[in-house]
């Protein structure tokens, strides 16, 4: 069980791509600093391709800071700093996609 | 949720102020120990070892990442290694190296030492979990 | 600097937060308006982004751009432009955001291009 | 370090010249190499870019990666894959690299992942 | 008549995307750094649909380091330096997309 | 093709050796000077602050930018400006500065000058073209 970090905006860059490539089931997705533009439900949500039973969390300072608390879709869970640490913990391994 | 006590290491890739990893890792390790884990190092490479430099001057509506390390690492007696090779190619150096380029001055900052990338692999084998800190 | 003064165009496409050239390019601007150099001002890609409102930046501890950004007006930066194309695929709506903008379309966003012979791009 | 050395996966991804990221991939590497840390590298996305033949640096006077990248396998680096779908949307015949490459479809890629605890990303 | 420049890959950013938005008939547009490989045949050719009279410039330098010349779009000009110094001299302006 | 001369101001934002924009512009500049053109100004902002450090010390198979700059700089006489503002906060800073800033050492190196943000906006009135060279 991996954890992956996602740093960088869906709509600019392709880390999200390579993220969902790589990502396996059970895995976790973590949206963090730009990344978490991938949580907007606005957006097409290029997320929705995912294995089964990966959990999408974003960060919440991250989210807060871009004005995105009212504009998150359902499937995310924002998590704070202290969560972050508990994700890495719970999974055997993090990469990190920037 | 109060998990048993683990090790990581920390590394650091972005510049401070140009990107967010330098702070972003800053809340995750200080987090980390805040809730018992050991932090084995924090490894700074490419442009994160800008975060060495005493020679910065913060202006005063922003945040000082360098006091912030320093005082986290003083209180923790962190280990806080900034990659050698990455770090003389963008300017940071210790009193040493400057002595064996000729630089007439160091700026290397108090609580980081310059060492090389085998600490960045010892990292991944002394610590239970390795997070990076993308640009 | 001639008495003539040439106009400029800040062409603005990165985010407001992960980076540091939002800021640095507000700064540029500001810098033109307080030596009453012409700059209009146009917003692409994920630059917009930096319109949104309820950014709330204590978390990650940097200050907050969107603060900053609605004093343009005041310093007499009166042409911002926003590219419609970029707000639709973000699902941003042009009323709700920080700043009085004026969303254009392809053509107009060519133009402001070709009416401008001073570009900085961000 | 502990005698019991544990692999490390390297994660590439960025192509080789923009940026100084590759080079300071294939340095990370080969120092694991050096350690006698077991380290398995794959490359995923731009990162491919690295393996084209025929690069000639002269003109940019920057080092050619090239010309060490092939240096992996005699130090002990043997298992080296590559995402075949970056080399197909990039029109890439894995033949022709400059370094014998595994390339993996996305169900070994995945488990590449899933088989090491200790990853580097690049 | 503005000269665009494109400094990063077509396949990882957004670059491209934006300055084929702004660019303008007979504008320029000159390849850069990792913007060549924009200009490589094999790879779905993201330049497609160009307004009229624009001519595609590739920077030799960054063209023969990643190894691109035997690849190269039929529709893409390489230049050597004196001749994009020659290009910005030629045209009004030029916008940076990076 | 020998064009009128004209002139020209170069704005570079990319760190040096992260990034190929301090090098890509150096290119341009000497081929522009060698074409017959002016260079008005030559202006570093962003990470690029960090080609002016006297404190880096290059590996022997790079290559040495700043010196490549500096010879340019003196052989034409130059005006190569880093954006003090950008520069303060990454660490470069000249002696006046770390006197302001009761810092022990300086580091700016010879040949560049520190100086605000409105040597960029001068640039664009007063240069024929501004060609930039981002991260």
């Amino acid at each position: 069980m991996i954890l992956h970090t996602v740093n960088k905006s869906p709509l600019t860059s392709s880390c999200l791509n390579n993220c969902l490539r790589a990502i396996g089931d059970n895995d976790g997705l973590l949206l963090i600093e730009d990344g978490v533009y991938g949580a907007d439900k606005h957006q097409g949500l290029k997320l929705k391709p995912l294995p089964s039973g990966i959990t999408v969390y974003a960060l919440k300072a991250d989210v807060e800071a871009r004005g995105l608390m009212g504009r998150l879709s359902e499937d995310v869970r924002v998590i704070d700093d202290q969560e972050f640490v508990d994700l890495v913990v719970s999974h055997n391994a993090s990469q990190s996609w920037y | 949720m109060s998990p048993t006590p683990i090790s990581f290491s920390i590394l650091v890739y972005g510049a401070p102020y140009s990107s967010q990893s330098v702070s972003t890792a800053y809340r995750f390790t200080k987090t980390a120990i805040e809730k018992g884990h050991r932090i084995h190092r924090v490894f700074f490479y490419g442009d994160a070892v800008q975060i060495g430099s005493r020679l910065v001057a913060v202006p005063q509506d922003e945040v000082d990442l360098q006091l912030k390390w320093q005082q986290l690492g003083e209180q923790y007696q962190l280990d806080m290694v900034i990659c050698i090779a990455a770090a003389l190619k963008r300017g940071i150096i210790n009193s040493d190296e400057a002595k064996r380029f000729e630089k007439d001055a160091s700026n290397l900052a108090e609580g980081f030492t310059l060492s090389g990338l085998g600490q960045m692999i010892d990292a991944t084998q002394s610590s239970d979990r390795i997070v990076t800190f993308g640009y | 600097m001639t008495d003539k003064k040439q106009s400029i165009l800040a062409v603005l496409t990165k985010p407001p937060y992960g980076g540091t050239t939002a800021k640095e390019a507000l700064d540029a601007v500001l810098t033109a308006a307080a030596f009453e150099v012409p700059v209009s001002v146009l917003f692409m890609d994920d630059a917009v982004f930096q319109l949104l409102p309820e950014q709330k930046t204590e978390g990650i501890e940097v200050k907050c751009l969107a603060t900053t950004l609605p004093v343009l007006p005041m310093y007499d930066v009166e042409h911002i432009y926003v590219d419609r194309k970029a707000l639709v695929d973000r699902g941003i709506d042009a009323e709700q955001l920080i700043l009085s903008v004026q969303p254009v379309e392809t053509d107009t966003l060519r133009s402001l291009f070709q009416n401008h012979s001073r570009i900085l791009s961000f």
